[in-house]
């Protein structure tokens, strides 16, 4: 593996750039591995990096059947934040921010870390109150947040609507000065790049198509490229989760729906951090590039196809212009939609499942990709040691049986109201 | 005003009988009506628009269309200010401004340039490698970044709300022609003649597509557009561009409808969003003529050959003098004569050296030079293109041989032939095929209401675009139950030279030592190079999405029009596959840019959200009361009696008053909801924890609803009006839902009960009338009614009169006092509000707001939002006691799991400071006295207020086994506020926990 | 008696707005509403009961889900399976049967102050509709009696064209929402230009 | 934009209608005791990816409940009928 570094690339650069290797290989599936990890996103390259990292496990396969970093690794809107607030999330999101941090180290790949800070404005005293609730929890766990009065988030936000024709009045803001936004597609080719040079095994265009079951256990993948045994297979495939674990059976507390994200034609800087605005459920950042990176809502129904629809494209244009009114004549260059697992309670699942050999991450809602390291860090720690890291003890599937619902909203088993 | 070096004489669309003055980078420009800025400063001369984003290279109009890759400006100033327009798309009015995006001290002469010196040290990805930094933490990438953010983006967002108004329209159609092109129009032609409503809808200002840019056709042209707008059942949209197709044949579309003026007329919206149910669609969306890739092909004079004939045909604009057209297929021929006869000196460099005889023929009689088989290598010229360098092609790789030999020109028109429009096909799910013969993306396979017709389905000539179009319009309007007879429609007359005849699809053109040239650009805005995709290659990142994101081709405001298709072309050469194998990126909305404001429409401002107004707001508006908002209500917060008093002195002054004597509140916004039928006790035994099947006619009952997951969902007083009718109210924030779910219930799983429900909430206004005196008080007002403690006990109600109006008097306290809600129906609401007040002066009647009534409840230990969060059990509330073991309800399975039976959950207390002049916040977190303060602690302050009564601060809190700590002092810990203030736990109802004073 | 006050008190006032346009193209009004009133019932003897209490006001029988029926000056709009909306001029046609109505077998409710009518007419009323709600406003689809309920910004709004010959639209809105829509109505309205008259 | 054949209301909007959720599910009897149909009925999902059978409401319109069929690949929407009448409810 060729060590990135501004000294590599002036060296590179006078043989023109003929002489960087690959970021990772193209292997042939071996017939057998200790662990496979089906869905090669962010976190089953992350899984299959820290396995190899932490626990030095490197007889891991990684099987993707699109192409690596194309699920919602390429579908999301970059932003990384630890504010939560419920025992079980609180410090499983507290250890991926740590994680984010110092990740292009780790990764040796640049994941464009900008901690610039993340608002969560608030529009009535009992949503102040709930943001001081939620910055209390974190600051009592160590996590850095602050409560900005209306007048401190007009100093630092002016282009916002603060007249008295807004529809929801900025009275304060919570703030996370650590949050910010990484470069997506980096994380996965940052962690592919690990991986690969650990020995990790990333196949391609390989379609699962089901699981080799004997005795009642999962010990293999039936994939587009032949059968591939293995110890243990997890599966890290963000909105599929439900999909393949009905093929061995398993019903889940959760459903697939569809979150869209939009971006602007770049412009020069205007928007410093990234805010949300939870009157409306929309957030907006401002890429390196440029470009005004937007969220809105989720579509509200079950769907495996990757595009929304124009309702939540207006819902969420109007957002933008009830809180930005200046970027009324901006425009959308670009938007998409990505599939993800809505759970009945809004929190992940990363545990072993009742039917053995298999493990399941899954269940990220809208939170996956700030989640991504500590989500790898954790299911390779599950998978490792057949028992979960302290940070994930919760995300568990029994947790709905026995009642420990983690749910950030109180929306209860709705998933389309996470 | 200066010369318009480069109009011609004669020709061209515009109305020369006008000429007018727009501004470009500070320098007056010269324009007619009908031009675009683009032509204007073609017109005018102008080489140079703008810089591209990294190299900071200069570039000219490549375009003349959507499609435009360079000339994008800064348009207007202030408030109406527009970044990255395209030059070729912004129609020129007088007063015109515009400015170019980048370049300084200015864009002819940018030292920005100088990055390109050091373009080897920046290849694709340079990023992801360097900016690492030596230290576990983000700061020296964050150090680095701050300096790349200021070279972000190309234009400036304007900083004042925008002056101008916009609005959508919903529309219907059999048929949706997207396109008015010869193939868009002939559709709408067929479609309408046979019966169906039909909409065109067409991006341009004028109807005809690319017969605008051509001399001959107009004949066909004006009949075809005459006929078609004569059609009582056609609706022509202009100026209006057809940017997503949806799920459910929908299709969004956005007018322009006053963007051709600095400022619409008055109450005129600047554009229109058109919202348009089709039953099924044309689309007829054209082609995108490809660039050919070769070194130095982004120096400004380098341009689309058919914009070229555009900016010649329908503006009159000659773009150069001496014109290389540099090609690999037929559709240059017809450009150059016309070329040569407008006064240039043309020459076509054919990639292709078999040509047929009647090619040759044509440009020998139209005085054009043809260089059969060679290839345009190179470029030379600083900021524009002086010469060109050509060689012999070998082979069909866009390889050559020498010698090369310089061929001196001004402007380079290059067509590597097209690449069909096919946005909107693929936005519905739909992947385009690769079509070997034709050499392009095509429609595969079929969508019902879904027809391609002309260019974008690879009709190769006009004429193919008329029949296919034709029959496109016929076969959507049958797919719409439309199946009258069309008739026919005879094609205009013209020598059509097509695209797809023996044409070549190269990648890029090598110099004859068979390299790329450095300097051959893919995507000219974003400055991808050969090397660029040739590193992605090397490095693995051989996906086309792979390449995208590696390399930013396709990724600028452009989305790849021009340039996608070339680096695929790359991307395969590289693999050693062909084009299918490796597939194509996926287009998303919108076609083009949409602007924000267009899509909102009048959903600004205080209209973002509806708003909910109480039958009393005017009442409370001019009495001066400060509102808050509460749900989607807006409602008086408390009524300050000078001008400077707060919030906090409000409340606590109104507050103490209901305790004193007697208060009004508007409580309107409660929920009410009619429950009615013979089995609504049952029903209502279902839905709440409690029983009401036992509740007598004439009386109230409090009740509580779980979610099926066993948590509290909502609470509220009930009525029993008769045996068969209930009058339900909900908390105002769950009012919807709570609807929302008795009718599920109802419609779904019991079905068989016999109970409707209704909404009733603005069938009346709800005032609380509640204090010592507050029996007095209505007594006064409804005169006959008895509402004695004997005849109207507490949770009974009555019925009454207040000025001949029929209420009903319900006997509850929400406050602890004595107290009575008074429902009247909603337009006597008002009125009845004021005639309390009045007949209250003597007893020193006040009205109260929401924070006073949150105090008297915290007061009182009734639970409300703050505990109401969702995550809250019965137990956890200490309403316990309204579970029913008597029957079953919604929940009562699931609420036994044993994390939510687990008696150290966090649950109900009264929390009172010590030290009785400091504050506590809710949201702080509940700590031992003792001990670290860290964690999740003992649980949270749910709700809090100042108690005149007690004279001192006091809260509702969840803390873990709270009701086995009474008197047990705890901190409450504002991390945020930096605060620690310890309080005494005490039981939740603060004031007459007897209930003496309501029962009184 | 108390005063009686509608949801839009002090917010009409009678004049022309926005674009300049010939007199009548758009005109908005309040139209008072009279009395409302829901009838409902069950599956099983929604329309053995019904039918007979609606055919003692002249109606043909419980009517379809589309078209509104009139008798007189009263309509009635079939709102849902077992579900009626009637509205009477005044109360008093109602209240002389009312008093004998089963409630077990027919429930029915008064919602007299829950609506609030804004009345639409002139030529340009289909194009102000169409800016308001997602319904096909073209009179063959929308032609005289039909009625529908749907959204007008995000409000459930009943719409009802009259039958009379020049377009006339009523708009029956949740009383508390009816400043909010009126606004959102005339907001759309300013671009055709439009007159608010005081009757309806 | 999702489209639906309201029975009553005819061919509408999305934007009128609020999502239930599987409509396959089957709600307990309420006088059920036994945990595991409710832990089924409430958290429980199969998720497909195809067709699809699920409430909507069409809350700002009739205010009936219907049962929609659509495809969660392909949004193609099937029949569309009242709740009451596609629901079979669990009296055991």
């Amino acid at each position: 593996m060729t060590h990135y570094s501004a000294l590599s690339l002036v060296a590179k650069a006078f043989s023109g750039h003929r002489s960087w290797s690959r970021a990772w290989r193209d292997p042939v599936p071996k017939p057998a591995y200790d662990i496979v990890i089906v869905g090669g996103g962010g976190h089953g390259l992350a899984t299959a990096y820290y396995l190899a990292k932490e626990h030095g496990l490197r007889n891991v396969a990684v099987i993707e059947k699109g192409w690596l970093g194309g699920g919602n690794t390429g579908r999301n809107t970059t932003i990384v934040r630890s504010n939560y607030m419920m025992p079980g999330n609180t410090m499983f999101y507290e250890r991926s921010l740590r994680l984010w941090e110092q990740l292009s180290q780790d990764l040796n790949f640049n994941q464009m870390v900008s901690q610039r800070g993340q608002f969560n404005l608030c529009h009535s005293p009992a949503s102040l109150d709930a943001a001081r609730r939620r910055g209390n929890v974190m600051r009592a766990n160590g996590i850095d947040a602050e409560l900005f009065s209306r007048e401190e988030v007009m100093r630092r936000l002016p282009y916002l609507d603060y007249s008295d024709d807004a529809r929801f009045p900025i009275i304060g803001s919570l703030f996370q000065p650590r949050a910010g936004t990484v470069r997506h597609d980096a994380v996965a080719w940052g962690y592919a790049r690990g991986a690969d040079a650990l020995g990790v095994d990333i196949i391609q265009q390989c379609e699962v198509t089901g699981f080799i079951l004997e005795r009642g256990a999962v010990v293999g993948v039936e994939t587009s490229k032949g059968p591939i045994r293995a110890k243990k297979v997890g599966t890290a495939v963000s909105g599929h989760t439900g999909y393949l674990a009905a093929k061995v059976g398993l019903r889940l507390p959760l459903e697939t729906h569809v979150l869209q994200a939009f971006v602007t034609e770049p412009l020069r800087p205007m928007i410093d951090s990234v805010i949300s605005y939870a009157a409306a459920h929309f957030y907006i950042s401002q890429s390196d590039k440029g470009d005004l990176v937007l969220g809105g809502d989720l579509d509200g129904y079950n769907t495996y196809a990757q595009r929304g629809g124009l309702p939540l494209v207006e819902h969420t244009f109007a957002s933008a212009k009830a809180l930005i009114p200046s970027i009324s004549r901006l425009r959308l260059m670009r938007q998409w939609g990505g599939v993800m697992d809505m759970t009945m309670d809004g929190s992940p699942i990363i545990c072993k499942s009742p039917v053995d050999g298999f493990y399941i991450n899954g269940g990220w809602c809208y939170g996956g990709f700030k989640a991504t390291p500590a989500s790898g860090y954790c299911f390779a720690w599950t998978l490792a040691k057949d028992e979960p890291h302290p940070d994930n003890a919760e995300f568990t599937l029994d947790r709905f049986r026995n009642g420990y619902q983690i749910d950030e909203k109180g929306m209860g088993p709705t998933p389309n109201a996470h | 005003m200066t010369m318009q070096p480069n109009r011609l004489a004669v020709g061209g669309r515009i109305d020369r009988g006008t000429t007018f003055s727009i501004r470009f980078n500070d320098r007056d420009i010269v324009a007619h009506p009908g031009d675009t800025l683009a032509s204007a400063l073609l017109a005018n001369g102008v080489k140079i628009v703008g810089r591209s984003f990294k190299y900071h290279r200069p570039r000219g109009v490549f375009s003349a269309g959507v499609e435009e890759p360079n000339a994008l400006v800064q348009l207007r100033e202030g408030a109406r200010t527009e970044p990255n327009s395209r030059a070729t798309t912004v129609e020129a009015y007088p007063g015109l401004v515009a400015r170019s995006q980048s370049g300084w001290p200015s864009v002819d002469t940018d030292l920005g340039a100088i990055v390109g010196a050091f373009a080897r040290f920046m290849p694709a990805g340079f990023y992801y490698k360097t900016f690492i930094g030596p230290f576990r933490n983000t700061r020296w990438w964050m150090f680095c970044e701050h300096f790349i953010r200021r070279a972000a983006g190309t234009g400036i967002a304007p900083a004042a709300p925008d002056p101008d108004t916009y609005e959508k329209v919903n529309a219907f159609c059999d048929v949706l022609v997207v396109g008015a092109g010869p193939a868009g129009l002939s559709a709408a032609l067929a479609a309408a003649r046979a019966g169906a409503r039909v909409i065109l809808a067409e991006q341009d200002r004028d109807l005809g597509g690319s017969l605008l840019d051509q001399t001959v056709g107009d004949t066909w042209l004006r009949a075809t557009v005459d006929e078609v707008a004569s059609l009582p059942n056609v609706r022509i949209l202009t100026r209006t561009t057809t940017f997503g197709a949806f799920d459910g044949d929908v299709y969004g579309l956005v007018e322009r409808a006053w963007d051709h003026v600095d400022v619409p007329p008055p109450h005129q919206p600047r554009q229109r969003y058109w919202v348009v149910r089709a039953r099924s669609a044309v689309m007829a969306t054209g082609a995108i003529e490809r660039p050919l890739v070769f070194g130095g092909n982004d120096l400004p004079g380098v341009m689309s050959a058919s914009a070229l004939r555009a900016y010649l045909n329908r503006y009159g604009v000659l773009c150069g003098r001496k014109i290389v057209l540099f090609t690999a297929n037929d559709s240059v021929y017809a450009t150059a004569g016309e070329l040569a006869r407008a006064g240039a000196a043309v020459t076509i460099v054919d990639m292709r050296s078999d040509l047929p005889e009647e090619l040759r023929s044509r440009t020998a009689a139209a005085k054009v030079d043809v260089l059969a088989g060679f290839a345009v290598v190179n470029t030379h010229g600083g900021k524009a293109v002086t010469a060109v360098t050509v060689a012999a092609v070998s082979g069909r790789e866009g390889g050559t041989k020498g010698p090369v030999r310089r061929i001196d020109c001004d402007v380079v028109g290059v067509s590597g032939g097209f690449t069909p429009t096919l946005h909107l096909w693929s936005q519905r799910g739909r992947k385009p095929r690769f079509d070997t013969d034709k050499l392009a993306f095509l429609p595969d396979g079929s969508i019902p209401t879904l027809v391609c017709a002309g260019a974008c389905a690879g009709a190769d000539t006009i004429t193919d675009a008329v029949s296919s179009g034709f029959a496109a319009g016929a076969k959507a309007a049958a797919a719409a139950d439309f199946v009258g007879d069309a008739g026919a429609l005879a094609p205009p007359k013209l020598a059509d030279d097509g695209w797809q005849r023996g044409a070549m699809l190269i990648s890029a053109v090598r110099a004859p030592d068979g390299e790329i040239p450095a300097k051959s650009f893919f995507d000219l805005q974003h400055d991808v190079k050969s090397t660029d995709i040739e590193l992605a290659h090397r490095e693995g990142y051989v996906s086309v999405e792979h390449l995208k994101r590696y390399t930013t081709n396709g990724m600028a405001t452009d989305q790849g029009k021009t340039s996608n298709v070339n680096a695929l072309a790359r991307l395969a050469e590289l693999r050693g596959s062909p084009i299918p194998a490796v597939g194509t990126t996926t287009f998303r909305p919108p076609y083009t840019p949409v602007a924000f404001g267009a899509i909102v429409g009048h959903e600004i401002g205080r209209h973002f959200r509806p708003t909910r107004l109480s039958p009393i707001h005017g009442w409370h508006a001019a009495r001066g009361a400060a509102f808050i908002d509460a749900g989607s209500w807006s409602r008086p917060r408390y009524y300050p009696v000078s001008p400077g008093e707060d919030v906090q002195a409000g409340y606590i002054r109104e507050a103490r008053h209901v305790r004193a004597a007697v208060g009004l509140v508007d409580v309107s916004p409660l929920g009410k909801i009619a429950v009615q039928g013979p089995d609504a006790a049952e029903f209502l035994d279902r839905v709440y924890t409690n029983m009401f099947s036992t509740l007598k006619v004439g009386r109230l009952r409090y009740g509580v609803m779980l979610r099926d997951d066993g948590f509290v969902f909502d609470d509220g007083t009930t009525a029993r009006l008769s045996e068969t009718e209930f009058f339900m109210s909900t908390t105002t924030v769950n009012a919807g839902k709570v609807m929302a779910r008795l009718e599920f219930l109802l419609q779904t799983a019991w079905s068989d009960l016999k109970v409707q429900v209704t909404s009733v909430s603005d069938q009346w206004a709800t005032i609380a009338v509640a204090g010592p005196k507050s029996r007095t008080l209505l007594q006064a007002t409804c005169g006959a009614a008895d509402l004695s403690a004997q005849a109207l006990p507490n949770m009974a109600f009555a019925c009454a009169a207040i000025d001949g109006v029929p209420v009903r008097i319900h006997r509850m306290s929400y406050s602890g006092e004595l107290a009575f809600e008074v429902y009247i129906p909603a337009r006597y609401g008002h009125s009845a509000w004021a005639e309390l007040m009045r007949v209250g002066e003597p007893f020193g009647v006040a009205p109260y707001g929401t924070e006073a009534m949150g105090a008297l409840r915290i007061e009182k230990g009734h639970v409300a939002g703050g505990e109401l969060d969702g995550r809250t059990t019965l137990k956890d509330l200490a309403l316990e006691r309204f579970a029913s073991t008597k029957k079953s309800f919604a929940g009562c399975v699931l609420r036994k799991r044993p994390v939510l039976e687990d008696p150290t959950r966090p649950s109900l207390v009264g929390l009172m400071t010590i030290d009785k002049t400091v504050s506590i916040k809710a949201g702080s977190l509940l700590f031992p006295a003792t001990g670290d303060i860290a964690g999740h602690g003992d649980g949270h302050v749910t709700s809090t207020t100042f108690s005149p009564t007690l004279g001192g601060h006091i809260a509702l809190g969840l803390l873990a086994r709270g009701p086995a700590r009474l008197g047990e002092t705890i901190r409450c810990v504002d991390f945020l506020g930096g605060t620690t203030v310890n309080c005494v736990v005490t039981a939740p109802c603060f004031v007459d926990p007897e209930g003496v004073r309501q029962n009184a | 008696m108390l005063e009686f006050r509608s949801a839009l008190d002090g917010h009409l006032s009678p004049g022309h707005f926005g674009a300049a346009a010939e007199p009548g193209k758009l005109i908005l009004s309040e139209r008072p509403l009279g009395a409302l009133v829901q009838v409902g019932g069950w599956r099983d003897s929604f329309e053995s009961v019904a039918a007979p209490l609606l055919q003692r006001f002249g109606f043909a029988g419980t009517g379809g889900f589309a078209m509104a029926q009139t008798a007189g000056e009263a309509i009635a709009f079939r709102t849902a399976p077992e579900r009626i909306l009637l509205n009477f001029p005044s109360p008093a046609a109602w209240e002389a049967v009312a008093a004998g109505i089963d409630q077990a077998a027919t429930p029915t409710l008064d919602l007299s102050h829950a609506r609030t009518v804004v009345r639409v007419s002139g030529p340009a009323a289909a194009g102000l509709l169409a800016r308001l709600l997602p319904i096909d406003f073209d009179d063959a689809a929308f032609g005289p009696d039909r009625f529908v309920q749907s959204t007008l910004h995000s409000v459930g709004v009943l719409v009802h064209r009259r039958a009379r010959s020049a377009p006339c639209v009523d708009l029956y809105m949740p009383s508390s929402f009816a400043v909010t829509v009126w606004e959102m109505v005339t907001h759309n309205a300013a671009s055709f230009g439009y007159q608010v008259s005081g009757a309806g | 934009m999702l489209r639906f054949k309201c029975p009553v209301c005819g061919l509408r909007d999305e934007t009128e209608f609020d999502y239930g959720g599987d409509a396959t599910v089957v709600r307990p009897a309420t006088a059920e005791t036994a945990f595991e149909p409710w832990y089924d009925y409430v958290f429980l999902r199969d998720n497909p990816r195809g067709p699809h059978r699920e409430f909507w409401h069409h809350s700002r319109g009739c205010r009936q409940w219907v049962v929609v069929e659509r495809d969660t690949l392909s949004h193609d929407i099937g029949d569309v009928v009242l709740a009451r009448d596609a629901v079979k409810e669990n009296r055991s």
